[in-house]
């Protein structure tokens, strides 16, 4: 091999350098991973991206503050619901706009069926990368549901652009609530059934237990949010912790793990599904009537000002930072804090000392989104 | 003239057409069977229910373009699926698909030969089967080839021992080698051997999965890790050949269980008068159906499980197949003696 | 007359890959032609009625050993400046009169064995067994008994050497 | 600017609006320990839409961040979001804003730095490791070199890229020369600049 790296051992051994992407089957998209291999154990990691680089913060700083929702959508394009809310929630902050609940309940069962179709890409991509084909088709099977519920309510099926500042852009059709708890009666199968080819699985958990593992502090510390961090046993969910939409009106549990490996982030995720059909079904049912935009300026422009505000993606932590200045009708400064980017920055800490077909499933258990990471 | 050179020639030419055919719609029944678990329809366009979808594979690998990387071993990378793919051939010759049938009035065993090493030749040229793998990864002169082929080759050679180990104790049961008098064994015996030799029969199967590169043991071409393994770099009728290879063992890995485990060609009870009905059906036809089923559980473990980890997947054959299979051999031959 | 064709043509082939081992570059190339060496070597014993032993050939040798060679020389990086391979200690006529000297013996066996006849093992009274592979087993286990378990402790010893040798920070 | 339609009407703002926190909203007693724990740290406090900003001196972010993490009464152990804003007509051009959030406590606070062109910031690498790659976007976006990063790259962009994107004054189309539809017309202006060169 031509790029080895020779160290004086009594063996002569050579360290491998192997580019992993960013073609590669299981860096989902064009991250580009370049690992330094002892063997087949990694001995070092550099994560290299910006492959997807196309500057959305920029862009956004230089569009209206109605245009931009469009271009959250292209960040986490498997989540685009969550990253219009996050947006719009943002600029109603920054304004002081009052949402009515009925919108806010609706953002909230599009939140959810937004991460049940993440977290099913999620499952399927994960147990594909561990060798479980099976359970791709069946995840997928289950989010071309929410995808034609998603086509009914917005006429879209990935870019949605389904959220407007103050509200929504059209109420839900009728008859729509009826198959959202539809779908939520075979989804709460379908998770079993997914569940049953891998939870007990004896390969899925000498794959999963004891891969990647870091303390809660540890995952703090370095910035790792939502599920990949709530493995690691810390309950930060930005749901429960500063609720926003209509969270603090839902029951649900925040489900966190104990070991902090692959096998808990898998298992945390699997209860999510389980959370998310709940605060559907509470929703949908306790849905109140009445309009679905607040009283929103024709031309916004919000006075000068800043803030930042977070929303739970599926990713997790998904915030904005928006600077205002008052003058123009677009935003001074727009910065979007991408979860996939805090998470994939774990990924050297979680890889090092393993196998190369566990940065695999590494990659695949903090759940990345290149989209995002890249903005 | 007629016996000794004609026959067994149009012997190996229906052997060697019918496995590739059989090869060929191997790969057309796993795509089929993996799509009905995973809820699709497999392929479907061409012919009725996609019938004819091997032909328009092969047809499509061979018109595809021959690429041979730059600075790749040019003889070694155009040997090393020739290399996989003739072992993997010649096995054939002494596999019995049946007993002594008369055909045209004339009796014709239906195997090529009965030697009287018969398994031995199995496992030995099974060995040689390694180096079209090791080759290709080598000789590809890439990153992700060079790591599959280490993979196979430390793969192989592990889970060899202990297959050749669950080998012996069958010998020791039949007491002979040759893959015919085997059968008889099992015919005089009362018993198919799966039964006698339970364990034996559990490790041959997860060797044999092993062995043939099958999931969950498909670490050589884990497309996830290695994207595709050993013939990364290779295309058209060369890539096809290493595909070919790969399912030609997995039908003899069949065809050996059905042989040594579950009593070849003979029909289920062969010596219970009262179920003699079910020799209507000709014995080959038994062994392919036998031979079948193993395929289908082949497939549909694919279509379930999770990969192991090159690590956990040499710890399994280390720490458990191949003591296990020592332990088996012992008992076996204890047993042996004392019945004797 | 046929027996004596095959033989010489397979005796070509032998000597002719033993010859291409040594002088391939590619070590990889000069693993390869040992393996075909090492199939028309069983080839050989084939011709002589052994095929049990032709068989053990490509499994332990073809199947097994040289896969490990294979793996070493692909593993070491072989790619290295030839003045990495300059042995200071190297003595190039002790070689080559070792070379002579075991040449020297192989012909003096040959001649030997070409003078005496060799009396046919009194096979059909001395084995209760009959059969290729019985009779392999029969003599490893009765008159071959102390070189055959001399070779298991050997195997032994070799196999403890290379796990204390893989395994150092145990 | 190409997108003549968006460029400002009105003057452009020469800093963020940092309004002072109105009298009847105190202060969380954290910032007050922080003026008293590192001196001088603390140049204004902003209070807007209920978030509560601290501006800092850029020697003493370090001190300052490790004490807003350690505080019993802070615990900010998440550095939520690390970024950088330009006000290219102010002499300090650059704000770095760190978003830190505790998760034991579920509060949050801002702190701001402000920084000349070229003149480095400490890095705070060391008190929150999470903060190693959005110090190295920011570098990369705005150009602020972290003093103490361990490993400061550009993220995003390509390693030879020239300019630093989110500063204001760099066109929303990217350097000029890759705009061009024609790459007859870039290849043109290449050898015009090669010939000016040689001359």
């Amino acid at each position: 091999m031509d790029t080895t790296v020779h160290h004086g051992a009594m063996f002569d051994t050579d360290e491998l350098v192997l580019n992993m992407g960013p073609q590669h089957p299981s860096t989902h998209g064009v991250l580009r991973v370049v690992l330094r291999l002892d063997g087949e154990t990694v001995v070092d990691v550099d994560v290299v991206m910006g492959y997807l680089h196309r500057g959305i913060e920029k862009l956004s700083e230089n569009r209206n503050w109605t245009q931009i929702v469009l271009l959250t959508d292209r960040m986490d394009y498997v989540a685009a619901a969550t990253s219009n809310v996050g947006y719009c929630e943002t600029v109603e902050k920054l304004m002081g706009l009052e949402v009515p609940r009925r919108a806010r309940y609706v953002r909230t069962i599009l939140c959810e069926l937004q991460r049940i179709a993440s977290h099913c890409l999620w499952v399927g991509t994960h147990a594909m990368d561990i060798g479980a084909m099976t359970v791709f088709l069946y995840a997928f099977r289950e989010r071309e549901l929410i995808l034609d519920l998603f086509e009914e309510f917005c006429g879209a099926r990935l870019t949605y652009n389904s959220m407007r500042i103050g509200g929504l852009p059209l109420d839900i059709p009728p008859g729509w609530d009826k198959k959202v708890l539809e779908f939520c009666r075979i989804m709460e199968q379908k998770v079993g059934e997914y569940e049953e080819l891998l939870t007990h699985n004896r390969i899925w958990l000498e794959r999963t237990k004891g891969i990647g593992v870091i303390s809660g502090p540890d995952a703090a510390a370095l910035g790792l949010c939502g599920p990949t961090l709530r493995g690691s046993g810390v309950p930060r969910d930005v749901r429960k912790d500063e609720p926003y939409a209509a969270y603090d009106e839902m029951a649900f549990d925040v489900p966190v793990g104990t070991a902090g490996d692959t096998y808990d982030r898998y298992l945390v995720r699997m209860e999510e599904f389980r959370q998310s059909l709940r605060i559907i079904r509470q929703a949908t049912e306790g849905l109140p009537e009445g309009p679905i935009v607040g009283k929103v300026p024709r031309l916004i422009k919000p006075a000068a000002g800043e803030t930042y505000h977070a929303i739970e993606s599926p990713k997790g932590e998904l915030g904005y930072f928006i600077v205002s200045d008052g003058k123009s009708t677009n935003p001074y400064r727009f910065r979007v804090r991408p979860p996939s980017l805090c998470n994939l920055q774990g990924l050297r800490r979680l890889v090092k000392g393993h196998l190369v077909a566990d940065v695999v499933a590494l990659i695949g258990s903090i759940d990345i989104v290149l989209g995002e990471v890249d903005r | 003239m007629i016996d000794s050179f004609v026959v067994p020639l149009l012997k190996i030419l229906v052997v060697l057409n019918a496995t590739l055919v059989g090869v060929t719609y191997m790969i057309l029944l796993e795509r089929k069977v993996i799509a009905w678990a995973q809820s699709r329809l497999g392929p479907m366009r061409v012919g009725p229910y996609g019938v004819l979808q091997p032909v328009a594979d092969a047809l499509k690998l061979m018109i595809k373009e021959d690429i041979t990387p730059v600075r790749a071993d040019k003889w070694v990378f155009t040997a090393a699926p020739i290399i996989a793919m003739v072992p993997a051939l010649i096995v054939y010759a002494v596999i019995p698909f049946g007993p002594e049938v008369s055909l045209f009035g004339r009796p014709v065993t239906l195997y090529v030969t009965d030697v009287n090493v018969g398994l031995l030749y199995i496992v030995s040229v099974a060995s040689v089967g390694v180096y079209g793998i090791i080759l290709a990864g080598w000789s590809s002169n890439s990153k992700y080839p060079l790591l599959a082929s280490l993979r196979a080759s430390a793969q192989l050679i592990s889970y060899e021992v202990a297959v050749t180990l669950t080998l012996v104790s069958v010998i020791l049961v039949a007491g002979s080698l040759s893959m015919v008098s085997i059968v008889r064994a099992q015919e005089s015996g009362h018993v198919w051997f799966a039964f006698l030799q339970p364990m034996a029969f559990v490790i041959f199967f997860i060797g044999g999965l092993a062995e043939t590169n099958r999931a969950p043991f498909d670490m050589p071409e884990a497309e996830q890790e290695l994207t595709g393994g050993f013939h990364t770099e290779y295309s058209g009728m060369r890539f096809a050949l290493f595909f070919l290879a790969e399912y030609a063992n997995m039908i003899v890995v069949s065809s050996v269980a059905t042989t040594l485990f579950l009593g070849g060609w003979l029909r289920p009870f062969p010596n219970v008068a009262f179920l003699s009905f079910l020799g209507i059906i000709p014995s080959w036809a038994w062994f392919l159906l036998k031979s079948f089923g193993f395929l289908y559980v082949f497939i549909w473990i694919r279509a379930t499980l999770p990969r192991y980890r090159y690590d956990q997947l040499m710890r399994l054959g280390w720490k458990v197949l191949i003591p296990l299979a020592i332990i088996n051999l012992v008992v076996t031959a204890i047993v042996k003696v004392m019945v004797h | 007359m046929g027996e004596a064709v095959a033989f010489y043509t397979i005796a070509a082939f032998i000597l002719g890959f033993a010859v291409l081992v040594v002088t391939a570059r590619e070590t990889v190339h000069s693993v390869l032609f040992l393996v075909l060496d090492f199939l028309f070597v069983a080839a050989l014993y084939v011709l002589l009625g052994a095929e049990f032993l032709a068989v053990i050939q490509i499994l332990v040798y073809a199947g097994g050993i040289v896969v490990l060679y294979l793996f070493v020389v692909m593993l070491v990086n072989l790619k290295r400046p030839p003045e990495a391979y300059q042995d200071p200690q190297r003595h190039g006529r002790v070689g080559l009169l070792l070379a002579l000297a075991v040449l020297a013996e192989l012909v003096a066996i040959a001649m030997w064995t070409s003078g005496t006849p060799t009396t046919p093992m009194p096979a059909a009274q001395a084995f209760p067994v009959t059969g290729n592979t019985e009779v392999v087993g029969w003599l490893l286990y009765t008159r071959y008994l102390i070189p055959f378990e001399i070779a298991s402790v050997l195997l032994l010893v070799a196999m403890i050497g290379a796990i204390v040798l893989a395994k150092r920070e145990l | 600017m190409a997108d003549e339609a968006h460029v400002p009407k009105a003057a452009p703002a020469e800093g963020p609006s940092e309004p002072p926190p109105p009298a009847e909203t105190p202060a969380p007693a954290y910032l007050a320990g922080l003026e008293a724990a590192v001196p001088g740290s603390v140049t204004a406090l902003s209070y807007y839409v209920g978030d509560w900003t601290a501006i800092v001196q850029a020697e003493q972010i370090v001190a300052a961040a490790t004490y807003v993490r350690d505080a019993s009464d802070a615990s900010f152990d998440l550095c939520s979001d690390l970024t950088a804003v330009d006000w290219p007509l102010r002499a300090e051009r650059f704000d770095v804003v760190y978003c830190l959030y505790s998760t034991r406590l579920r509060h949050r606070v801002r702190l701001k730095v402000r920084a000349a062109d070229g003149q480095p910031v400490p890095s705070v690498t060391g008190v929150w490791p999470g903060a190693n790659w959005f110090e190295r976007e920011v570098y990369d976006m705005f150009g602020i070199v972290f003093d103490g990063h361990p490993d400061l790259r550009r993220i995003l962009m390509p390693e030879d890229w020239q300019g630093y994107p989110q500063r204001k004054d760099y066109p929303l189309e990217g350097p000029g020369e890759l705009l061009m539809e024609n790459p007859i017309d870039w290849l043109t202006l290449q050898q015009a600049r090669e010939q000016a060169d040689i001359e």
